[in-house]
């Protein structure tokens, strides 16, 4: 299997340029959520990466905190990045929308909010529920979400 | 003239929503002047549940996604778990794998194309398309016993390996499909009405396609060569030699006659794959309870409708601790709402259907 | 022999009733009354014959085999779903306007039976004859126009709303240059009267005379019958069922039936008007002259599917620039070079 | 252009019109299943051992079984299959290390009534611990074959 890597030193470049930023063994990136903005800006419009896709916009529900997850893909090199920015605040995760970046996000970012509970700061307007009614209560992906019901036994 | 705008409400019970699916649009007269897609109505909460079953359990919930290739949809979720893993796979298996795989993809373009007929209005091309889709669920049914949700693929391999029958009917059915596709060519691509109807509408231009995380022939219509296959190849994809449809417009009639190519080429890796397989075993050593290491796998494939991701962390127990899909027909839908404002009520089937969305994979 | 079945029914009738005793006057009434019933009943067993050869033409186009399971050969199909459509509840849309929208499906048969009245379906074989037959079948085949858009705006519905209204503008632009192209079989004949237009056909039919006045009627006609490439008005995939969405059971059945009998009109009047009507061809006199009309009607029908099961459908704007930028120009054309010819051919004496 | 590819149209769908017809008359002509095909389950009674492994298998818990304990050995008394929430993904026959629960090509589940739809493979009493298995067998088998008989949901 080749290696879609993002080059060490370009890495390297922007470890620089983002002390906040840590470089996981797999090449995975974590950004704390006051420098995921400037930190996708620079990616994308660097042309040196130029991450142009965003692919895949998740997010995860661990014990200590909430993660969210992007996937990027440069079109033009080929290399693909995995972004991680964790939250720490359970109650009230907030981080910032990359609407602006990428249009796609809108979508993934309301079914994120829709299923787990972030809130995307600088979404237009406020992100709505997508999947779920709108007068759904809780998000269903957290792990402290119980449901009752269900088929009978 | 001073006209007044009127809301139409388009489904969640209409013909050619593909499923049930809801786009409020708001008319002036016929055209549209805002569109509002609505999903969400089949949404049965599979990542949810796959954290309640074990990793090979939830190989038939993908299944459930798109229905429509669900071949392909096991194979974006084994491929995340294996990556997570780190299983290396038998050569046979992959050579399984991209075999029915492939098949899987020209089930798939074939609905794409037929239903895409039905929804201009041509409905024999529908039916012609069924009909000949019916000798791929033949295949696959001889392979793995059910004629739409396989569950054929396992972590580390296939569930079971491919009859003897099953090369001499693939070889006919692959003799067949230059004929079919010449008759959906001469039926549907080749008239001017379906023309008139499908070129300049809806354009998508590369840019915007890339901006709004489109992929598959949604994105490759637009002239943008995007093909997971080609440019990260996984499994076994770099030794096949095919071509990679692209369009010039990003027009409805470009992402509707790309899925007629992209069937073509499907035929030239299935004969390679045939021509090359090696015999061995089609299980890798996986232990009975699967219990991968703690961490997170994203893997992708490219599927029928687009690039169709699986995101799966573990927390060393042998549930998923979270699983998450990417579904193209979903992110691919999210441009939907922009796409189809100044076009006419008739336009937005076109568009919808150009898109090619299943709404099971939509709502997940 | 069975040239003059028909004729030779109505004298009897006629002979039976003045052998009772009965005044002419009346004795005329009633053979009229006999007439129209006897086509109201053609008319109605004509659309559930079309409906099962639509679905098995249909099928056999789209490698199936249709209905076959009703009857010999599913040749009761319709009958037994018009059965089942009877029996089903008819829901009244909240808001409907319920005068209108029961009254509709009712209406949609008037238009039909009044033309029927004027077709010659043989020699000697048609119910009035009019002198001014083909004035009056285009007048009241515009009729149906306001039928579809009233049923439509009744329904309190806006996918029929949008279907009664594309009826309008459809309905509105195509009748023009189904006008205008039957205008050059007129100047050449000289004459309203549908039976004199088929006389004046024995030598050579208008279809190869009127080659393009045939394609406008033919394309025009398609439009006027709601079909596919022209099925707006239904537009299934985009509209669901146009003005037809709140009907249900008996009340869609008469507007699907509706839809057949307008098809028979459009292939019958093109039998007259260019194929020649009952006239026989190659000298083929042995078979009745009703026979040859309908065998002529069914292929124009059979032709009318066949394009139906083919193609997609057009688009709304597309459809009224064809109608306005093709076709009336196509018929305007087409009469001027008639006109033309016929000066011509006077002139020089080939033509009287 | 100019009218060529919809002469081109007519000519396909006339030429479908004298082709082979695909239709099948499905109550009266079946089709040959595939060996593999997912039909209607079938347990052979005889071989499994009640051990369970169908029912962990299964992603949707479809498969309740009871079973009592006979002189060391466990009996199976009931194998009930949901089959309404059946996905037909095999993962239960897959899991059969005795090669009991097998797919049949039996293809018409279909019921009347929702609460018919469920397949009760075995339904039996367990035999007396004292007796002895040889003479016991054949005679508990025929019961067996009857209770499942009678039981709703055994015939399509």
């Amino acid at each position: 299997m080749a290696d879609y890597n993002i080059p060490a030193e370009l890495m390297e470049a922007l470890k620089g340029k983002f002390s906040g930023i840590e470089i996981m063994e797999n090449g995975d990136v974590i950004v704390p959520a006051a420098d995921l903005m400037a930190f996708m800006t620079e990616i994308k419009e660097n042309p040196d990466t130029a991450m142009d896709f965003l692919t895949n916009l998740t997010a995860s529900d661990y014990k200590d905190r909430l993660e969210t997850v992007y996937n990027l893909v440069s079109i033009t090199h080929g290399y693909t990045l995995t972004v991680k920015v964790k939250l720490e605040d359970k109650e009230n995760p907030q981080v910032p929308s990359l609407c602006p970046l990428w249009d796609g996000a809108s979508w993934q970012e309301r079914e994120t909010y829709d299923l787990m509970g972030i809130v995307f700061t600088g979404y237009p307007g406020h992100p709505t529920r997508i999947l779920l009614d709108d007068n759904f209560k809780g998000h269903p992906l957290r792990k402290d979400y119980q449901w009752e019901g269900g088929r009978e036994a | 003239m001073k006209t007044e705008t009127y809301t139409l409400n388009l489904g969640p019970q209409h013909p050619s929503t593909h499923g049930v699916f809801r786009i409020i649009l708001e008319l002036d007269g016929e055209t549209v002047v805002k569109a509002t897609p609505v999903p969400g109505y089949l949404h049965r909460g599979i990542e949810k549940l796959a954290e309640a079953r074990t990793y090979t359990q939830v190989i038939p919930y993908t299944d459930r996604m798109d229905y429509m290739a669900a071949m392909l949809m096991n194979w974006g979720y084994v491929a995340a778990v294996e990556k997570l893993m780190d299983i290396e796979v038998p050569e046979r298996a992959e050579y399984v794998r991209v075999i029915v795989g492939e098949l899987s993809r020209i089930a798939s373009h074939m609905i794409a194309t037929g239903a895409y007929g039905g929804d201009i209005g041509a409905l024999t091309a529908f039916t012609y398309t069924f009909r000949d889709r019916e000798y791929v669920l033949d295949l696959l049914e001889m392979v793995s016993g059910s004629r739409m949700t396989f569950s054929y693929f396992r972590i580390g391999g296939v569930a079971a390996d491919l009859p003897e029958e099953f090369f001499p009917a693939v070889r006919k059915f692959l003799g067949e499909l230059p004929a079919m596709c010449d008759e959906y060519d001469g039926l549907i691509t080749g008239n001017e009405i379906f023309q008139a109807r499908t070129k300049q509408v809806g354009i998508i231009t590369p840019e915007m396609g890339i901006n709004y995380s489109l992929s598959g022939p949604t994105l490759r219509g637009s002239g943008v060569n995007y093909d997971l296959r080609k440019v990260r190849p996984y499994g076994i994809y770099d030794r096949f030699d095919f071509d990679v449809p692209l369009g010039q417009n990003g027009d409805c009639f470009d992402r509707f006659r790309i899925r007629i190519d992209e069937m073509r080429q499907c035929k030239r890796i299935i004969e390679q794959a045939l021509d090359q397989i090696p015999e061995g075993p089609i299980m890798a050593k996986v232990p009975k309870v699967i219990k991968p290491p703690v961490g997170d796998a994203y893997a992708e494939v490219e599927s029928s409708k687009g690039v169709y991701g699986c995101y799966v962390v573990s927390d060393g127990s042998p549930k998923p601790y979270r699983v998450h899909f990417r579904r193209p027909s979903y992110i691919n839908l999210g441009y939907l709402g922009k796409l189809c404002e100044g076009w006419k009520i008739a336009d937005v089937i076109a568009i919808l259907g150009s898109i090619d969305i299943v709404l099971g994979e939509v709502d997940c | 022999m069975g040239e003059n079945i028909f004729v030779g029914i109505a004298t009897w009738l006629r002979g039976l009733l003045s052998g009772a005793g009965v005044p002419d006057m009346w004795n005329d009434t009633i053979l009229l009354v006999v007439k129209l019933v006897a086509i109201l009943l053609f008319i109605l067993v004509n659309a559930l014959w079309l409906v099962y050869m639509e679905r098995r033409v249909c099928a056999f186009m789209q490698s199936r085999l249709g209905p076959i399971h009703v009857g010999p050969k599913g040749l009761f199909q319709t009958a037994a779903d018009i059965g089942k459509l009877l029996g089903k509840e008819i829901i009244l849309p909240k808001g409907a306007d319920l005068l209108v929208f029961l009254l509709m499906p009712v209406v949609i048969f008037i238009p039909p039976l009044l033309i029927f009245g004027v077709l010659p379906f043989g020699k000697n074989m048609v119910a009035i004859d009019m002198n001014i037959g083909v004035f009056y079948l285009l007048a009241i085949a515009s009729l149906s126009t306001i039928i579809f858009w009233a049923a439509g705006w009744a329904s309190n519905n806006k996918y029929s709303l949008v279907g009664g209204m594309r009826s309008v503008a459809q309905m509105v632009s195509y009748e023009l240059p189904l006008i205008l192209a039957l205008l050059g079989v007129i100047m050449i004949t000289g004459t309203l009267n549908l039976n004199t237009i088929v006389d004046s056909q024995k030598s050579i039919w208008f279809v190869f005379t009127q080659p393009i006045a045939f394609l406008v009627y033919l394309i025009a006609g398609m439009a006027e019958t709601n079909r596919t490439p022209f099925c707006l008005v239904e537009g299934e995939s985009e509209i669901i069922a146009g003005p037809y969405t709140e009907y249900s059971g008996m009340g869609f059945a008469m507007f699907f039936l509706a839809e057949y009998a307008n098809v028979m009109i459009i292939s019958a009047m093109c039998t007259v008007m260019f194929l020649g009507g009952w006239l026989a061809p190659f000298g083929l006199d042995f078979i009745p002259s009703w026979l040859w009309f309908f065998l002529k009607m069914y292929l124009m029908i059979f032709v009318f599917m066949w394009v139906r099961w083919t193609y997609p459908r057009i688009r709304v704007d597309q459809l009224m620039g064809f109608g306005w930028k093709v076709l009336v120009p196509l018929a305007l054309a087409n009469i001027f070079v008639t006109g033309v010819g016929m000066y011509i051919f006077r002139a020089i004496g080939w033509w009287s | 252009m100019f009218g060529q590819g919809l002469i081109k149209g007519l000519q396909i769908t006339w030429g479908r019109m004298f082709d082979k017809k695909q239709t099948v008359k499905y109550p009266f002509e079946k089709i040959e299943m595939f060996p593999r095909y997912h039909g209607r389950f079938e347990l052979d009674v005889d071989k499994c051992i009640a051990c369970g492994l169908c029912a962990n298998a299964c992603p949707n818990k479809v498969i309740q079984l009871e079973k009592e304990k006979v002189d060391k050995k466990q009996f199976l008394t009931k194998y009930i299959m949901r089959i309404e929430y059946c996905l037909f993904c095999g993962l239960c026959v897959e899991a059969c290390n005795k090669d009991a629960l097998k797919f049949s090509n039996i293809i018409d589940m279909n019921q009347y009534r929702r609460s018919w739809v469920r397949l009760t493979l075995v339904d039996r009493p367990a035999p007396e611990p004292t007796e002895t298995p040889e003479e016991e067998t054949p005679a508990k088998e025929a019961k067996s074959e009857a209770a499942a008989g009678q039981a709703p949901g055994k015939e399509g």
